[in-house]
């Protein structure tokens, strides 16, 4: 194998990881601060890549006034879903769960009556492929990492440089002193799903030009989170980022030399050694 | 007069700081002892090392002269150790006398395909364990409130009801921790009355409190640590003229 | 009420409510098709197809009788157990004899049931005799199965484009692994035109990046990659990508049913160069472009893939049925079998397949290949050979 | 009335199939599948513990019998405890690793088990891949096979039973009742204190739910004559979920009432495609905001309303 192929293969890789931490972001911090699972985070991915069809592709929208849209219409969602039914059930986390599972699949189904079978596709805005030394990136793909890099950055900087952030870590850490401490945790709450479901909308929407698009991806993209978070640890954003990371790594390499059915296999045998060794994943408490 | 519990030379660290170093002392049988001292002396930590929730760093724990350190509680448990939380721990869901019965668990049968066929004898097991139970409660005066739910209980019988749990494990040993905090005066006199009465007929008890005036009245002998060292051991009523102890107590806690 | 009794009483019901099928002078196709999920273009467009067909036949007569033609679709979403579960209704409850049944892969579960009660398999699928043989005589396939294009038109259309290395991207589910079978053993069979099979790679089912499978691939510089086997957003994505990774030769793609547009729209450029059968890049048949027209003027889409098969499928059993005087699956099929049709949108449609799968139960239609040029399809002058 | 129904829910099953139709017996058999699979799911979800990949285990099951009865030419008889103790010995493994986290790190777990599952069975050839294997035989009573509904209902109805029962006697037993000692930690903590062996306990009850999971799962692939990864997925497990939660999660028979209603349900809405899974979801979340109890609630909330009805009639 030439170096230049491997060396094609680490950039796939790493960018492919960004792409995954773009996914799983909103899910981790929700989880992080609530302890909800939220099942329906796939189909808020999704509905940012469908919005991003119907305002930008459909109706012609200016690309910044589609992207203003999809993130008023995730804080809106966040909010209305948790007031409606998290707040509800706080506490509960069984029925949390199953109610995120209900609104998943609400979400879903609407949409395949919505927006139909046929798949969808967004024209790429930075089309062109940036070529280093023999390494071929497209730009949008880069583009993709870049916004998963920012995203990341200005998470921890909200998390760990702010006041609201203070707010998180303290409920995080334990609801009821919190509130003692005068920490308004329903606002709080309502501030973190919100978030949640804006990084998976915007997660949706900057992936949607590089991929086709139908109802169902929402599933798809759950269920590679899933693997990302129980590796990285739930609820540790930097587990995430290493996860998302290292799946990419060994999805890109694992096919470059062992051939993609492998490298599918390989991704579960890190599951499954995560699991046994460390089931609270890389960087999470249990 | 045989000793129920040695603590022998037990040493914890926690990381850099030493939470207790070489603390030795012995509970004969029958004996009611408290183990007492300021807050961050390091009781707890030493309780817990003898209830098994984690082993000492060093030194070791025998019961009735067989080494115990560093079992895990419930086989603690099944050897006649019992424990009460210093937090109201219970089943919550569960009514009063279900959570004794609970507490039986080591005197009953699995019985698992008595259960399922619903045996005869099965369910004769089950009316004793249930008489059992109702036992433990009277003893403690609680019997009246057996079919309550344990979670809508008033501190006051919740803590007996702790102590009722761990009473139907019928222990040699019975570990409490702090029985009488957060009672009100007459509340935490019944408990005492109860553990210095019933209870202690039925097995040796170790107690946490830093309640000079409980250890003073109801025990006979207290152990007193200051920074992780044992710095009395004697007669409970002469913990008050121990200058050691008055000094690491010095407006601490309150001297009755 | 007590709980247990409770539960009880709606078992009851709930094992007690088989709707009473409606026993008026109709004759029931049902649609045994994902309605639902990824794959839900196929099975909606051929409830389009039916109905289309159906608006043409109007009512017939069979021994005598008058009827109409009665859609029943049923959603199996490709799931195995659904499909059972479907065709257990279809055939117990709903009484329906006859009925589109699409995917190779839920066929192992349902052949011992359509063989039990000699349901008439209208199968939309792309694998070949391991499904329509002598075991299944009422399982006709109504498209073109990827044996038949691999070994009839496969080699033609690698000597039209020059194509010596061949390599194959596709679906790991049954589907994918038996056309890598068939590609490798054509492959086989060239060699004395120096055609070589350069690699394979089987990817996940609903993988959408294949950047790293098809690096593996190109290192092999192949001339065509082969792309049977996955729909069209799959081969768009493939395509749009091995570009990326600077890939300039051909893709093929046979059983999926792919549209331009969808291609173009994924693939921008990148899409030019591939090939597909099935693809009428001009109409065949007035027929076609008025099933078309109606098909845009009725759904306000762009006509799916399986709506003219399936409109054809249609109109060919009713006419097997009317012929037969009867509804008896077993008449119909040896009716059918040794029927020709002339209403295809294809052209001239007859049956075929006793040499390749022991049964005439494989149609033969025209078949057009066609590749994409500056985004448009245009036609690729290849025929097609015969299936031994 | 409460001592009479439970022999009156076995007499309605009992009855059912000469007077039900064929599909109506198809109906039954699916549901009572559902039905047993959502009562060992529940055995799991009362110690607090959410299993997100039950499915792994019914297709273990499957898998057992039809390896066992297509590859190895045994009875499919035999097939079905062979499904049983595959299942159970994968949940003592995967109990032994997992049991010690609580909540949705033990789901998660769960999860990925019955990912790997269907994973692996589409990688070997051997246990049929990607398309899976056909033509599985069924068992045969005195030497004609139980090929109609008819005879196959009694076979499925038999295991359920005899799965339920169990689960249910299990559920009252001692045994049953210290399970919810281990339901939070600190209860679980207390427990430990007076010698209850959690771990030990937790295991058995996830074993006893997945062998039983495990025996109906053989039953259902000898049901479909057929067993691929494609029949026993992530939805499955997440559907199970539905059903247990709608039906209620306060009684034994909550989840049951639920599966067999929204089952039923399902058979109904076969013409439907998106707006079947929309009516379970709605369902689901009218369920979880407004019923917390769940169904089998429902007629006491009604009573208690009407009750309240009469206490203080309504004032204009």
């Amino acid at each position: 194998m030439t170096l230049a192929l491997l060396g094609q293969g680490l950039a796939i890789g790493l960018v492919n990881g960004a792409l995954y931490i773009l996914t799983a972001l909103g899910l981790t911090l929700i989880y992080g601060i609530l302890h909800i699972v939220n099942f329906a985070h796939g189909e808020i991915y999704m509905l940012g890549a469908m919005l991003i069809y119907v305002l930008f592709v459909a109706l012609q929208w200016p690309l910044p006034l589609a992207f203003a849209a999809i993130i008023l219409l995730a804080v809106a969602a966040g909010l209305a879903v948790e007031r409606g039914i998290f707040r509800g059930l706080r506490g509960q986390w069984m029925q949390l769960l199953v109610a995120s599972v209900g609104i998943s699949l609400i979400i879903q189904s609407l949409s395949w009556i919505a927006f139909g079978a046929q798949e969808k596709n967004v024209p790429s805005v930075l089309p062109g492929v940036l070529i280093i030394g023999g390494v071929r990136m497209p730009l949008e793909r880069l583009a993709a990492a870049g916004v998963a890099l920012v995203l990341v950055t200005g998470l921890y900087w909200l998390v760990y440089r702010t006041r609201i952030g203070l707010a998180m870590r303290a409920i995080e850490e334990d609801e009821e002193t919190a509130r003692m401490l005068g920490v308004n945790s329903d606002r709080v709450a309502a501030i973190a799903v919100a978030l949640g479901f804006v990084l998976a909308a915007l997660g949706g929407a900057f992936v949607a030009p590089i991929y086709s698009l139908n109802p169902g991806m929402g599933l798809e993209a759950i269920l590679m989170s899933f693997i990302i978070i129980i590796i990285g640890g739930l609820g540790s954003i930097t587990g995430t980022v290493l996860a998302g990371l290292l799946i990419g790594m060994l999805q890109s390499i694992g096919a470059l030399i062992l051939g993609a059915e492998a490298a599918h296999v390989l991704v579960f045998a890190a599951m499954i050694a995560v699991l046994v060794l460390r089931p609270q994943g890389l960087l999470g408490r249990a | 007069m045989s000793a129920v519990l040695t603590v022998q030379d037990i040493s914890m660290r926690f990381g850099g700081l030493a939470a207790l170093s070489e603390v030795s002392f012995e509970v004969g049988e029958g004996e009611l002892t408290a183990l007492v001292g300021p807050n961050g002396a390091g009781k707890s930590t030493l309780f817990n090392i003898i209830a098994g929730v984690f082993p000492p760093t060093a030194g070791r724990i025998e019961l009735a002269g067989a080494d115990v350190t560093g079992k895990s509680s419930h086989a603690l448990a099944r050897l006649g150790v019992a424990r009460t939380f210093q937090l109201v721990t219970l089943f919550p869901d569960m009514t009063v006398e279900e959570n004794v019965v609970q507490g039986l668990h080591r005197h009953t049968r699995l019985a698992l395909f008595g259960g399922i066929f619903n045996t005869a004898s099965y369910r004769a097991d089950v009316a004793r364990t249930t008489e059992r139970a109702r036992a433990v409660l009277a003893l403690l005066g609680i019997e009246a409130h057996r079919n309550e739910r344990a979670a809508e209980l008033p501190l006051g019988i919740a803590k007996l009801l702790t102590v009722a749990i761990a009473l139907a494990t019928e222990p040699k040993l019975l570990l409490l921790d702090e029985p009488a905090a957060g009672l009100s005066l007459e509340e935490s006199n019944r408990m005492m009355d109860l553990i210095s009465g019933e209870v202690r007929k039925r097995c040796t008890v170790l107690l946490v409190e830093h309640n000079m005036r409980i250890v003073g009245r109801y025990c006979d002998r207290a152990v007193v640590l200051q920074f992780g060292r044992k710095i009395y051991d004697g007669r409970a009523d002469g913990l008050v003229h121990d200058q050691a102890v008055v000094d690491a107590y010095l407006g601490v806690a309150e001297m009755a | 009420m007590s709980r247990p009794l409770l539960a009880a009483l709606t078992f009851a019901a709930a094992a007690l409510t088989a709707l009473p099928s409606s026993a008026q002078e109709s004759f029931k196709i049902g649609n045994l098709s994902p309605l639902s999920g990824p794959a839900a273009a196929f099975g909606i467009g051929i409830n389009r197809g039916i109905e289309l067909a159906t608006e043409d036949v109007g009512t017939f007569t069979v021994a005598g009788k008058q009827y109409k033609l009665e859609l029943v679709p049923y959603d199996t979403s490709l799931d195995p157990g659904k499909t059972v579960a479907a065709l257990n209704r279809a055939i117990l409850n709903d009484n329906v004899k006859y009925g589109f049944i699409l995917g190779s892969g839920v066929h192992g579960a349902v052949l011992p049931i359509i063989r039990q009660h000699g349901f008439f398999d209208i199968f939309m699928g792309a694998m070949g005799k391991e499904i329509t043989n002598p075991e299944n005589p009422t399982v006709f396939r109504f498209m073109a199965s990827s044996d038949q294009l691999y070994y009839t038109f496969t080699p033609e259309i690698y000597k039209k484009l020059n194509i010596k290395r061949v390599g194959f991207m596709g679906p790991n589910n049954d589907l994918g692994r038996a056309d890598v079978r068939m590609l490798k053993d054509v492959a086989g069979r060239l060699k004395g035109q120096g055609v070589e099979f350069v690699g394979e790679e089987l990817v996940e089912i609903n993988a959408k990046d294949f950047q790293a499978a098809l690096l593996r691939l190109l290192a092999k510089n192949p001339d065509a990659i082969d792309t049977n086997a996955s729909p069209t957003g799959t081969v768009g994505l493939i395509a749009k990508q091995a570009r990326e990774l600077g890939y300039k030769g051909y893709f093929i793609s046979s059983t999926a049913v792919l549209e331009a547009k969808a291609l173009v729209g994924i693939a921008g450029r990148g899409a030019d160069n591939i090939v597909a059968y099935r693809i009428w890049s001009t109409s065949p048949t007035k027929l076609y472009q008025e099933i078309a027209d109606r098909h845009e003027k009725k759904y306000k889409e762009p006509t799916l893939g399986t709506v003219w098969e399936a409109y054809a499928a249609t109109r060919w059993v009713v006419e097997a049925v009317q012929k037969a005087g009867s509804f008896d699956t077993k008449k119909v099929a040896e009716q059918l079998a040794g029927s020709s049709f002339q209403f295809h949108p294809y052209g001239p449609a007859t049956w075929g397949g006793e040499k390749s799968h022991g049964i005439r139960r494989q149609i033969q239609t025209p078949l057009p290949a066609s590749i994409i040029k500056d985004g448009k399809w245009e036609p690729l002058e290849v025929r097609m050979g015969v299936l031994e | 009335m409460k001592r009479f129904s439970v022999p009156l829910l076995l007499a309605v099953l009992v009855v059912l199939p000469f007077l039900a139709k064929p599909y109506a017996l198809h109906v039954a058999i699916v549901v009572l599948f559902s039905v047993t699979y959502t009562a060992a799911l529940y055995a799991v979800l009362r110690m607090g513990y959410l299993s997100l990949g039950h499915a792994g285990f019914i297709a273990l099951g499957a898998y057992a019998c039809v390896i066992l009865s297509v590859r190895l030419g045994v009875s499919p008889w035999l097939g079905i405890p062979a499904g049983g103790l595959v299942a159970g010995l994968a949940a003592w493994g995967l109990g032994a690793l997992t049991l010690r986290l609580r909540g949705i790190y033990f789901s998660l777990a769960v999860f990925a088990f019955g990912e790997i599952v269907t994973a692996f069975f589409r990688a070997f050839d051997w246990f049929g891949g990607p398309a899976g294997i056909p033509g599985v035989p069924r068992p045969s009573f005195f030497g004609t096979p139980l090929a109609s509904h008819f005879a196959f209902y009694w076979l499925v109805l038999a295991v359920a039973v005899l799965g339920i029962g169990l689960l249910y006697r299990l559920q009252f037993t001692r045994f049953g009742a210290t399970l919810l000692t281990l339901k939070s930690a600190d209860s679980e903590k207390l427990a430990e204190s007076v010698g209850i062996p959690a771990a030990r306990y937790k295991t058995a009850a996830f074993v006893v739910s997945c062998a039983v999971t495990g025996c109906m799962g053989a039953v259902h692939a000898q049901y479909l004559l057929f067993v691929s990864p494609q029949v026993f997925t992530f939805l499955t497990s997440t559907d199970l979920l539905i059903y247990a939660m709608v039906g209620g999660l306060a009684s034994f028979w909550g989840p049951i009432l639920g599966a067999g209603v929204l089952t039923a349900l399902g058979e109904q809405l076969f013409s439907v495609g998106y707006w079947k899974t929309l009516v379970y979801a709605a369902i689901l979340m009218i369920v979880i905001l407004v019923l917390p109890g769940g169904l089998i609630d429902l007629p006491r909330r009604l009573r208690a309303r009407a009750r309240a009805a009469i206490a203080a009639p309504e004032v204009r």
